[in-house]
């Protein structure tokens, strides 16, 4: 029995109807094809009213295929599915034509367009007559969700999961969690101190209980599926016993090595070989940077185990610990592999530090040409400085500073062509921090546009204009060198088009927010999309901004793009208010895009011919070997089999398969050939 | 389509994630291209099986275009990485068919590069369009699998 | 790899202002000289033409084109597959030319029928520092006869050898070092400074002389802060422009540098114990005997 | 300075004449600057260089090619070097001279540079390459107002031997000829 097709076109408003004549691609979908039996179209079909309409059709007219013609599937492909199913039919009968993206938006002339969309619709007509019933696949959630970063994303997400009773595994690479958040002084738009309301939320994630925290630790592998993945952790070998040490700080006071510039000071302060990177780290045990360690140094020289090392040993001398000392000199790597139901990315940014590409500026060598996190760690109380704004070469307090906005941003020049989106405020921010500690001093900004455009926003930057006297000046700087001790700054204010030459004591670079250097790699891994600029991909900018492009695989703070810490919190929160939806079922329903391999009455039992091609392609390790059986036991014939709960419906194997064995539900050949042979060809 | 100018027929084989995306932010972001191309969508380039380029062409399409992920890219690891690989195998076997190797074009999109989406397909339809229509497609009934060319047109096919 | 170096011929380019009884005939002089010593052998290009310099590109793209790419045919003709132009004014037009035309193809067939000549994309044109650095260091170190003592050198770049850096590909455009190395090599101290791509007025010199004091006044202050008692150059309108207006620039400003202005080439010249007077030493406006008596010591 | 804009106005194609000569496509400018901030001889131009980048975005013909800035660039090349758009204001510089040239509309406070250029290309013209004294000479013969300037600097280089009066003249004269005939 043929099947009974409706086919309903969308106006879309007049997004579709603008261009293709609507009514006469309902006409010609039933035209010469009396599979068709009902045909309609309607202004908004995914509003209330037209998923009536759709419902209602369907019982009313018997319907048992679908065709919407309207926007991309990605758009409503669900929406019109689920309206099936309230309607009682199997939603894998609906089937989408995309007019307005692939006709309507993309084509002006209506004839064309029309034309077009009378294809369209007509390809997806044949294959919803060859489109099957397909049933959803249950999944086991594992109800575990994993944090990787450590930084206010991070912190904000693990706490939002644990709250609300779920088990959180957080994965920093660092030896402390805290991200950037804890390296800046006071933010912006409240002036409150970074560390106040960072430090009591690093301490809370450490007491959660239901958060397992791995710090000094990488992802090494993500494997399984929504639900249900398998992550391989590495432990870094740290050489502090976490257990054991008490974090009394002795080993840190008498390590002779100290002159190692501190990452976490943006290289303005020193730190020893065993270190916690700042006080309030968490945890507040030590790790042995081995690379500068006297003891590995000696161990890497002489090629010896380091324990078998004579050299220094301070710190395990005065480690208080006993009988067996918090310091292990041996430690390894170490690997652990934890079930997880759900992940969320928050693996933050990195800031343009290397600005050797702008020779003009110095390329790097002036001491007293900084960025802005070198900045933020002198304007901190607990920075090297203590909080007093001294430059770097020789300690003075400068009195005329110059802050350059866009420096890596809007430069396609130099590889970046994006807006950093922070870096207007936080330089306002700078200005204001100067002046309260420099009173007589005097604040420059070069900016190219003033982009200060969220709430209380532009009364920011403002009152480093009208109240702390912050001088503007529109133009970018072209060079900076030096002359005796002061810096000579040549820029431009186009505003009164001249040319600008300020000598001032120091320069502040407003330096771009930038992708992880291992971002790629790092995307990779877990199989989420990029953009260009290497910051990981959302499905949707305004529906979907939080879910990657890998089910059950979350998104929060700046590794998705700039952002600042307000909107880093939100998108944290939205990222686990999704993570939990997602644990509060026991079961997941997955879409049964799966691929099967055949089977067959006896004596065929199935054409599958035992080559495993298949299982050589499948990316998911989703294929096993079966041995089908005769009655006493004996293996007649190895078939390949599809684990349905693995198999992510890439349809490799189906393609691969000589035999034409496997079949991927919803593509099957016989649907993919019903499209091709149903556009009408000259 | 009028009579005398001649317009040819692409046939679209698209993965889900990149390329289909890809199309779609072309839509989303109005830029205009020529209308003769018809996608076909399909979870991952790695699942076109060879023999589904050969119907098109069978059917009488001028052109195809094959676009996936970048590589790296792919939804599935290395599903692009496979369709390259069975696309090398599957080239000689189209020139031997008599098939110009013009006709067909692999290229990688991603769902940001609407404009390349945009450009691939003015760039695809225009050297198809200089090469004239395919007319070579009877020679190759016999090599298609069994699906008869007037299934479009047969309402009482079973579902 | 020296027995290599001295039989590699190279086509030799001079340019208007470096020939015989020029303006800068001292800069020509040198360059032949230390090229006798050390290589690599220069041949004179066959009837070569002014490249127009800055009049021609500055009014009229196409002439340039012109008159530069047909030199370059002609040093094909004469089977060079590398041209040293000397002056950066010539080798920048010549490279930016050559270039021009290999984008342009529309460009390229007027210009080869202006010039009647096939042009060809073959032949490399190199400034003087990159011939000395890719194939005489070794030779310098080798064959260096005197020191110099107390010589502080800023090396000046000017504009035209560096930029525009993506066509040019010749050294970092804002901090170049290829000169300094070359100081190093004779044994003088190469004074690290601010100016040393900042421009000189460059073709200014008659008809805005007001500028070119400004610049050159900028440059002499920028390398006598930085310590510097010579400026070595490798351009003759640098050369021109710094030398000259020394006067000029003490009118204006007050300050006196009597900073000697001298070629490269001299300097090695000089390292090699090579004739002051046949080096040109005695054509400069500024005095150059310091620096000529710099190399009094011999070496070893 | 007025800027008006009707249907009628401002239908100017000079945008894109200068990018269908040279290629330079003035809509990539930001107008940030950095080329202004970092140009040796801004401070004696009448418009900065961004301001000229934007007229010719503006489609403000007039004000571009009469200025005084497009002459008094020297082609240092700074601004396109360091400009993170990429746009080659240098090279912009080089076609609106030229154009100003074609259209008779060159500022003539700038004339002294104007002159220079034309007595140099008369005397390649002439000879295939530069003859410095017989250039001189008519540069100081066109601008006698510069015939003071320099004085002592000419005696200077004849002792030096620096200034020879007799032109060199080069084999392939006809060649060169035919050159300047064909890119007049
Ligand atoms: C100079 C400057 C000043 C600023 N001032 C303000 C301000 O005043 N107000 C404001 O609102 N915003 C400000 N910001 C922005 C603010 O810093 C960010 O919005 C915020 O820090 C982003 O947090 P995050 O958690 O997304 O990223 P991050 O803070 O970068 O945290 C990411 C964490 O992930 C870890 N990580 C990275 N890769 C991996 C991996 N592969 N495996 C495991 N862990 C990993 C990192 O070690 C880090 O701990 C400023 C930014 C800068 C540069
Ligand atoms: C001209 C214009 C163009 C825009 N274009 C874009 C664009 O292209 N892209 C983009 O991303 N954004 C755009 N925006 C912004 C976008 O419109 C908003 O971000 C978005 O609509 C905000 O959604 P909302 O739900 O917060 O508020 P609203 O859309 O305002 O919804 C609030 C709802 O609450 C109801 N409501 C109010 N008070 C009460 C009450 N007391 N009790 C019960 N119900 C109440 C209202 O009736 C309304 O339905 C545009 C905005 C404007 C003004
Ligand atoms: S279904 Fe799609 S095309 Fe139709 S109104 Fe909704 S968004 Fe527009
Ligand atoms: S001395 Fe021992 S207990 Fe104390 S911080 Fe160091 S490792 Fe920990
Ligand atoms: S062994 Fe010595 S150098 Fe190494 S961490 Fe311990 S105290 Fe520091
Ligand atoms: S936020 Fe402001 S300073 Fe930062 S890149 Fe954007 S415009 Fe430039
Ligand atoms: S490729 Fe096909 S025949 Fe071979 S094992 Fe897999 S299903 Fe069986
Ligand atoms: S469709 Fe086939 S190859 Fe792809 S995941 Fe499933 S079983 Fe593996
Ligand atoms: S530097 Fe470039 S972008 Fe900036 S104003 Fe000049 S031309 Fe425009
Ligand atoms: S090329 Fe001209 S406009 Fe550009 S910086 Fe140099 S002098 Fe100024």
């Amino acid at each position: 029995m043929s099947k009974k097709i409706g086919v309903f076109v969308c106006h879309c408003g007049t997004n579709i109807s603008a261009t293709v004549d609507v009514e006469k691609v309902a006409e010609e979908a039933k035209k010469n094809n009396p599979g068709v039996s009902y045909t309609t179209t309607y202004k908004y079909m995914c509003s209330d009213p037209g998923q009536k309409l759709l419902r209602d059709k369907i019982k009313e007219e018997g319907l048992d295929g679908v065709v919407v013609a309207a926007c991309s599937p990605k758009m409503h492909e669900h929406t019109f599915r689920n309206a099936a199913k309230k309607a009682g039919m199997n939603p894998y009968h609906v089937e989408i034509s995309n007019l307005r993206e692939q006709c309507s938006w993309v084509h002006p002339d209506k004839p064309t367009g029309t034309e077009k969309s009378i294809d369209l619709v007509r390809m997806m007509t044949e294959k919803t007559r060859k489109d099957k019933s397909l049933n959803p696949i249950k999944v086991p959630v594992t109800k575990r969700a994993l944090v990787i970063g450590g930084g206010i994303a991070g912190i904000q997400a693990a706490l939002d999961i644990a709250d609300a009773g779920h088990e959180v595994i957080m994965v920093e690479r660092e030896a402390s969690i805290g991200g950037h958040m804890a390296q800046l002084s006071e933010t912006f738009p409240t002036l409150d101190c970074s560390q106040c309301i960072m430090t009591p939320k690093m301490v809370e994630l450490a007491q959660n209980e239901n958060i397992k925290l791995y710090t000094w630790s990488e992802i090494e592998s993500v494997d399984g599926y929504l639900g249900n993945f398998d992550v391989k952790i590495r432990k870094k070998a740290r050489s502090v016993d976490l257990d054991l040490c008490t974090g009394c700080s002795s080993c840190w006071q008498v390590c002779p090595s100290k002159k190692i510039k501190s990452e976490f000071d943006m290289k303005l302060g020193n730190r020893t070989a065993i270190y916690i990177p700042f006080p309030q780290a968490i945890p507040s045990k030590p790790v042995i940077d081995r690379e500068h360690c006297l003891l590995f140094k000696d161990a890497r020289k002489k090629n010896i185990p380091p324990n078998d090392s004579k050299v220094c040993r301070k710190c395990l001398d005065v480690c208080p610990i006993a009988p067996v000392k918090a310091i292990d000199y041996s430690q390894e790597d170490e690997f652990i592999t934890e079930k997880i139901g759900a992940i969320i990315v928050a693996t933050g940014f990195k800031e343009l530090d290397d600005t050797s590409m702008y020779g003009e500026y110095g390329g790097g060598k002036y001491q007293d040409v900084i960025t802005g996190l070198q900045f933020e760690r002198l304007a901190s109380a607990s920075g090297p400085t203590e909080g007093e704004i001294q430059r770097p070469s020789d300690g003075k307090l400068p009195e005329i500073i110059v802050f350059i906005q866009c420096v890596g941003s809007r430069d396609p020049a130099k590889g970046c062509s994006y807006c950093s989106k922070t870096c207007c405020m936080y330089t306002a921010k700078h200005t204001m921090l100067y002046k309260h500690k420099v009173h007589d001093g005097h604040a420059y900004v070069f900016y190219i546009d003033i982009r200060c455009a969220g709430k209380d926003y532009e009364e920011f930057w403002l009152r480093a204009v009208e109240e702390e006297g912050a001088t503007y000046l529109r133009g970018r700087v072209s060079r900076i060198y030096k002359k005796g001790d002061k810096l000579v700054v040549l820029g431009a204010d186009t505003l009164t088009g001249s040319v600008v030459e300020i000598e001032a004591d120091m320069v502040v670079l407003a330096s771009a927010m930038k992708a992880q250097d291992d971002a790629e790699k790092f995307a990779q891994k877990l199989s989420i999309q990029y953009n260009k600029d290497k910051f990981f991909s959302e499905i949707h900018p305004k529906l979907k901004p939080v879910e990657s492009s890998s089910a059950g695989i979350f998104l929060a703070g700046t590794c998705q793009g700039p952002k600042d810490i307000p909107e880093t919190v939100a998108q944290a929160g939205a990222a686990a208010s999704k993570v939990l939806a997602l644990l509060s079922a026991d079961e997941l329903e997955r879409e049964p895009v799966v691929a099967k391999v055949d089977r067959l009455p006896a004596p065929i039992f199935s054409t599958c011919i035992g080559c495993f091609y298949c299982k050589r392609v499948c990316p998911y390790g989703a294929i096993a070997e079966e041995d089908i059986k005769a009655r006493d036991g004996s293996v007649i014939k190895t078939v390949a089999r599809v684990n349905e709960g693995l198999c992510q419906g890439c349809g490799l194997c189906a393609a691969t398969c000589r035999s034409k064995s496997v079949e991927l539900a919803g593509f099957n050949d016989e649907q993919v050939y019903a499209e091709i042979n149903s556009v009408e060809f000259n | 389509m009028s009579e005398t100018k001649f317009e040819p027929k692409i046939i679209a084989f698209l993965c889900n994630w990149c390329t289909y995306a890809g199309a779609d932010l072309a839509g989303t972001g109005r830029k205009q291209y020529q209308a003769n191309v018809r996608i076909i969508k399909l979870p991952c380039t790695g699942g076109i099986d060879p023999l589904f380029l050969i119907k098109a062409f069978e059917r009488g399409a001028d052109g195809i275009l094959v676009s996936g992920c970048h590589p790296g890219d792919c939804h599935y690891n290395s599903g692009n990485y496979h369709a390259r690989r069975r696309w090398n195998v599957f080239r000689p076997l189209l020139e031997f068919c008599g098939i110009n190797p013009n006709r067909i074009q692999f290229s990688w999109i991603s769902a940001a590069e609407g404009g390349k989406w945009v450009e691939t397909i003015n760039s695809i339809v225009d050297t198809v369009r200089a090469l004239g229509p395919f007319e070579g497609y009877h020679k190759l009934n016999t090599i298609g699998p069994e699906t008869s060319g007037e299934v479009a047109a047969a309402p009482s096919e079973t579902g | 790899m020296t027995e290599e170096t001295k039989k590699t011929k190279i086509g030799y380019y001079p340019g208007c202002a470096i020939t015989k009884c020029s303006t800068s005939e001292e800069y020509g002089t040198s360059v032949l000289g230390v090229s006798r010593v050390i290589g690599p052998e220069l041949v004179e290009i066959d009837d070569w033409n002014c490249c127009g310099a800055s009049s021609a590109h500055a009014t009229n793209h196409k002439l340039s084109t012109a008159l530069s790419v047909r030199n370059i045919s002609l040093a094909e003709k004469d089977g060079y597959d590398e041209v040293l132009a000397p002056c950066p004014m010539c080798s920048q037009r010549l490279i930016i030319s050559q270039n021009d035309v290999h984008e342009d193809k529309k460009l390229r067939e007027e210009v080869e029928d202006a010039i009647e000549m096939p042009i060809s994309s073959n032949v490399k044109v190199s400034n003087y520092l990159e011939i000395i650095k890719n194939y005489s260091m070794d030779e310098i170190a080798e064959k260096r006869k005197k020191k110099p003592e107390g010589l502080k050198v800023a090396s000046y770049y000017g504009c035209l050898l560096v930029r525009p850096p993506k066509i040019l590909k010749f050294d970092d455009p804002e901090n170049p070092t290829t000169m300094d190395e070359i100081v190093t090599a004779i044994g003088a101290e190469a004074v690290d400074w601010e100016f040393k791509t900042n421009c000189c007025g460059g073709g200014f010199t008659l008809s805005r002389p007001n500028v070119v004091v400004k610049l050159t006044h900028d440059i002499l202050e920028g390398a006598a802060d930085a310590g510097a008692n010579a400026i070595a150059v490798a351009c003759p309108m640098c050369h021109a422009n710094l030398d000259m207006r020394q006067k000029n620039i003490e009118k204006e400003y007050g300050r006196r540098f009597n900073i000697p202005i001298v070629y490269i080439s001299e300097l090695i010249g000089l390292a090699l114990g090579l004739k002051p007077k046949d080096l040109g030493m005695d054509k400069h406006f500024i005095d150059t005997d310091f620096v000529v008596d710099a190399f009094s010591n011999i070496e070893e | 300075m007025k800027i008006k804009i009707t249907t009628k106005e401002l239908k100017s194609d000079f945008a894109k004449e200068v990018k269908e000569r040279s290629g330079i496509d003035v809509k990539k400018c930001y107008q940030c600057g950095k080329c202004t901030a970092g140009c040796p001889v801004a401070y004696e131009m009448d418009y900065m260089p961004n301001q000229i980048i934007r007229f010719v975005q503006l489609g403000l013909r007039r004000e571009a090619l009469t200025s005084r800035t497009i002459w008094l660039c020297a082609s240092c090349i700074t601004c396109s070097t360091r400009c993170p758009k990429e746009v080659k204001i240098a090279e912009l510089m080089d076609v609106l001279r030229e154009m100003a040239l074609e259209e008779g509309v060159a500022n003539p406070m700038e004339k002294n540079i104007t002159t220079f250029h034309e007595a140099f290309l008369n005397s390649v013209k002439k000879h295939g390459r530069i003859s410095e004294f017989w250039m001189l000479s008519e540069y100081k013969r066109k601008r006698p107002k510069t015939a003071l300037q320099d004085i002592e600097i000419g005696p200077q280089l004849m002792l030096k031997g620096k200034l020879s009066l007799t032109p060199h003249d080069i084999k392939g004269k006809k060649s060169i000829k035919r050159i300047f005939e064909k890119f007049k």
